[in-house]
């Protein structure tokens, strides 16, 4: 889960990690009001959680009303990379000399948390980690320890980060990690850090995601992700019944029970032919209700010319999922999109007595029910 | 032969009584699986299916001479329970559970470090050895007993693997999931060794997926030390970046790491062939024994 | 540096641990408000940090007005083991079925923390550890991971206790090792940690005492240091002083640098039949000034009949130290009592040539100086 | 010969430009001692005394191929620099700071089982090989080389001892004062094993105190393992129980454990000879060599 930046600086904040003077808006008055506050020149800056919102014009710098009305009037409502833009901050706009980047992550590789420091703020830091990837410094933390206090300095220090700025670096990265620690979080990162004339440090730009499985931990921070809900409106809906989902581009629905065996069914449509329209799995052990719910979610989705469903029954039982697509094909008169079904695993015999195969295709392996699909999908298009 | 266990293996089930717990410990133990005691804190003295449950690991490991235990704890309390397992200490810790914080699997992975036993997965569906004994919630009846070992990160799709070797005659000495989180206890190359030091196992297929490097250090490893021949499959071929693809460590990162293609270039440099299809790696596994 | 029991449970009972109702009460009149407040039956605890309070007549279980104020008479400025009490505590009296106890201490030995549990609590545990130390479970806790909750629970479960209250005593037993750790304890303590007939669990007693080389990082228990003064005088200057001063029953004073050289004289002292009045460590480096208030505190000490000097300089200068010695003993017009000196190391020439004999005895041996003030010290006692 | 300390032993000083830092760092290279770099958060590039200074531990031992480490930093920042020491890393850490808390050293206690580095301190006055090094703050002066190992958990007791020694001609190998506080990094056990390991110390002469239970596994040690004769000492025989002499570590508990009856019963018992004065230890010395 992905913190809007201006809920990450309110928590950096919090934690004591200097950021600029800022205020939430969400209209045009809101902003004049805001930075009448501030004092210009600020920032107004789209809270939606894409990458590139400078580029794509969601950030505007500002020096006086007119300016400030204008960017207001730009930014609020437009559609950045697909989602709306309905809030903006409005924030003091910081003079820097330098700018830094901070960050922690988990390696997984190691298997335990890295703090990153580089004098290359400011700018896509995957790009700086490709291109110079010595730019970066990395700092391994033992997670039962947590950070000590000198494995921030020795970041900061290895990373020629300025002597006049380095405890206070290191004192910001040092909490950035607490926070990333006792917050849960996936990835905190500060970039760009920036420093100033007189070698004040101020996170002007805030990332915090939370590990999601983390979420029953952190109450406070699960609230927020009600707050900044926005995006997909299919994948809102997965989220409500459950279910892992992901929206692609194609037109193949692909619905099946376990994260490898659904993505493996997206490639095999991808391989003879097809592209699929979406990820989803149902999870383990579905009963009848949650197979309908998927089944009517693809529906829902109008790229989509033709379902596979791919059960492979382990804990999931063949004839739950047999009830649950009959029920959701049931209730139409006509069915609106073709339906390839196969069913492996347990009770997968019980399962196909039941299926009703006047509403659906039945075929026995996996290659058969993708290709039947594509096929359908294909067919539609024509 | 077999690897990690087998008909003498003795089982815990740690929360035996939760709903989940029950019917997997009955399942192991219909599969023949010598479930010698369940754990779970405030249920000791219980019995379930005329299987003694014990307040802690270590009581029921000392009391039932107990190597192993399999996991079916909560993901918010299932961090805890495996640090218990291991500290019991028993030889081998199954933790079955999704959805436990990565920062708990950061440290029970620096606790792994520390002590003998090794753990597997979590968020992973066991390991069987056809015939003897499964540890986790693979349905007993698509393995068959032979001579190829398996190692897979996903659950489903080990079964649609397994059941397209089964097709064939083709059946399996032990086959392990080792789990689709981030960090895991059990990865690629210590499964890899473990198939290469068994006499019986003469072949081996290994399913991976998109996200993190642990099929390329297989790559290395297979390249650098294994005469058993492998044949692989790698799922997440047209995942787009930045998406997790429901298990948490299934994500090709921003930055283009962990993807498909990295992966089955890796293994292909490593002469290990990589079917399109599941049934391809049937065919692969055919042809390599 | 202790807590008292009221401060100790307050301390716990903002982390959660249940404790009984309780008012401190400095009178015999808030005794009463106090037992007012709370409703008879209460307990009238004195307020010092000696064992044993009980038997000594320091705590008393009262019904009514009548016999709280007498029990409040009794106890308020009474002597306990020398120390005044002017603080009692008043406290709900809680029925209980059993008595438990947990605790929390660094095992020296093993270099890590251990938690602790019995069901023979309210009783000494030391002489419980010392008959049936097989009634005592202990758990050594890692100290980079903390206490895992299964650690508490296995030490429970082990220890014996009750499965319906199990879950509540575990509980307690963490929270108390989470504050040992954050609040830097050496001993945390419950005992006894009382079962009520409708099995809650409540800290009757609380001890917390806090590592004194940690006191600067814990303000607010730092705080509480001042407000529980009390016992020996001298030992409180020297605590202003700075000085490592423990005070005994003898008659030869005893100053020095480095503690196992001030033992060591102790028992030299001891050794050449004499009896050590103090145990005072200037420590490393001393200059005039502090040589000066070592001596002038000896002096006060009406037990001490003489004093010897024991200075072996490494970081310490023997110049200084006679420097110190000269200026203490040159304001008064008679030596209050007679003081033998012994200099080595750094500088002792110096030192020796700096020294007014006319004030001091001079011994050039650690033994030889011993022996002199134990022999003064007769002299002074015949 | 000497242990773990001698003429190419490469030096680091942390805390170097403190006043007590600064005046030892002077001290040990006037002794001999071969200080090749100081280490200082916010300091590098800097040179005290023509020491070059650095920012960090690792960068110290990196540049200057340091092997050890004196630490001279306040107790609140004591822990940490024991840590950035430890994981350098370099294969000798001297702590000399006193008062840092138990907990921290707690930590510290547990983060020395997982690496190479040995720890002295803290709460120590060092280690010194006469006429080689020395890493603290012993006086150099009043040590003579010779044949006699001393071991000591006090400073200036050792400074008595050694010039008990001194006198009558009984130089010493190496003397390591292994300091005060309840949780040190080597004890008695880990000094007597390198003196007996040491060829040219013919006998090691310890001075212990009360608290804790150190002399007493010292003697079982010696009594198990050690040809080299030993003879002892011990300070605290008239300490009245639950009083702290002073140092954190010299206390008899409540429960009577940590007395000198104790310790002088059991090194008595390993046939460890023990003075009731320095001088007898002296005696003592002279009579086993």
């Amino acid at each position: 889960m992905k913190l809007h930046e201006y809920q990450a600086k309110q928590v950096f904040a919090d934690a004591g990690i200097p950021t600029p003077a800022a205020e939430l808006a969400e209209s045009v008055d809101e902003v004049l009001a805001a930075a009448e506050d501030i004092g210009y020149p600020v920032a107004v800056k789209a809270q939606v959680q894409v990458g590139g919102r400078g580029k794509a014009g969601g950030i505007k710098l500002v020096e006086n009303d007119d300016e400030a009305r204008e960017a207001a009037e730009d930014i609020l409502g437009m559609d950045l990379k697909g989602i709306h833009v309905d809030r903006v901050l409005v924030e003091e706009a910081v003079d820097f000399t330098n700018e830094l980047y901070v960050g922690v992550t988990m390696d997984r590789g190691e298997g335990k948390p890295v703090a990153m420091v580089s004098t290359r703020g400011g700018v896509n830091i995957e790009e700086v980690a490709e291109e110079d990837p010595d730019a970066i410094v990395r700092e391994h933390v033992d997670p039962a320890f947590g950070m000590h206090p000198y494995q921030a300095r020795k970041a900061v220090y290895e990373a020629g980060v300025d002597r006049a700025v380095a405890n206070d670096v290191a004192s910001v990265l040092r909490t950035l990690y607490q926070l990333w620690e006792s917050r849960d979080g996936s990835d905190a990162e500060i970039n760009p850090l920036m420093v100033t004339a007189d070698d004040e440090v101020i996170a002007a730009d805030a990332v915090m995601n939370i590990d999601e499985d983390a979420l029953f931990r952190q109450p406070e921070l699960a609230e927020m992700e009600d707050e900044s809900a926005g995006g997909d409106a299919l994948e809102q809906k997965a989220d409500e019944y459950g279910f892992d989902y992901v929206r692609l581009d194609g037109n193949v629905g692909i619905i099946g029970n376990g994260a490898g065996l659904v993505m493996t069914t997206l490639d095999l449509v991808d391989h003879y032919g097809g592209s699929p329209a979406n990820f989803l799995d149902v999870g383990g052990g579905a009963k009848a209700e949650r197979i309908a719910n998927a089944l009517d979610m693809v529906f829902s989705d109008d790229n989509v010319d033709s379902v596979v469903f791919n059960i492979f029954g382990g804990i999931t039982r063949g004839d739950e999922v047999a009830r649950g697509i009959n029920e959701a094909l049931e209730q139409f008169d006509e069915i609106p999109k073709p339906v390839v079904v196969r069913l492996a695993g347990t009770n997968w015999e019980e399962g196909l007595e039941i299926l009703n195969e006047d509403l659906v295709t039945v075929e026995q392996t996996l290659e058969d029910a993708v290709q039947r699909a594509v096929e359908y999908a294909e067919e539609v298009e024509a | 032969m077999s690897v990690l266990v087998d008909d003498d293996t003795r089982v815990i089930v740690q929360g035996i009584t939760g709903g989940e717990g029950k019917f997997h410990a009955e399942q192991m133990i219909e599969y023949g699986t010598n479930v010698v005691a369940g754990a779970v804190p405030g249920k000791g003295g219980q019995e379930v299916d005329g299987v003694p449950v014990y307040d802690t690991v270590e009581g029921a490991a000392r009391e039932e001479d107990a190597d192993a235990s399999v996991i079916f704890v909560p993901p918010a309390f299932a961090g805890d329970a495996v640090f218990e397992a291991l500290d019991a200490p028993i030889d081998l810790a199954v933790a079955i559970t999704e959805g436990i914080p990565t920062q708990d699997m950061a440290k029970v992975n620096k606790r792994l470090g520390e002590v003998d036993t090794r753990l597997i997965g979590p968020n992973c569906p066991g390991i069987i050895t056809p015939g003897e004994a499964k540890l986790g919630i693979l349905p007993g009846n698509i393995f068959s007993s032979g001579n190829v070992g398996l190692v897979s990160r996903s659950g489903t799709l080990t079964y649609q693997v397994v059941d397209n070797l089964t097709d064939r005659g083709l059946g399996q000495t032990t086959a392990i999931g080792i789990g689709g989180d981030p960090i895991i206890g059990t990865d690629f190359v210590d499964a890899l060794e473990l198939f290469e030091a068994d006499e019986d196992t003469e072949a081996v297929a290994m399913c991976g997926e998109i996200g993190g490097e642990d099929e390329e250090q297989a790559a290395k490893y297979i390249a650098e030390h294994m005469d058993t021949p492998v044949a692989g499959f790698i799922a997440g071929r047209t995942a787009p970046p930045g998406k997790r693809m429901g298990h948490a460590g299934a994500i090709v990162s921003g930055s283009g790491t962990g993807t498909a293609e990295s992966k089955i270039n890796a293994l292909n440099d490593a002469g290990v062939p990589v079917g399109d299809t599941p049934e391809e790696v049937a065919d692969h596994i055919e042809d390599l024994l």
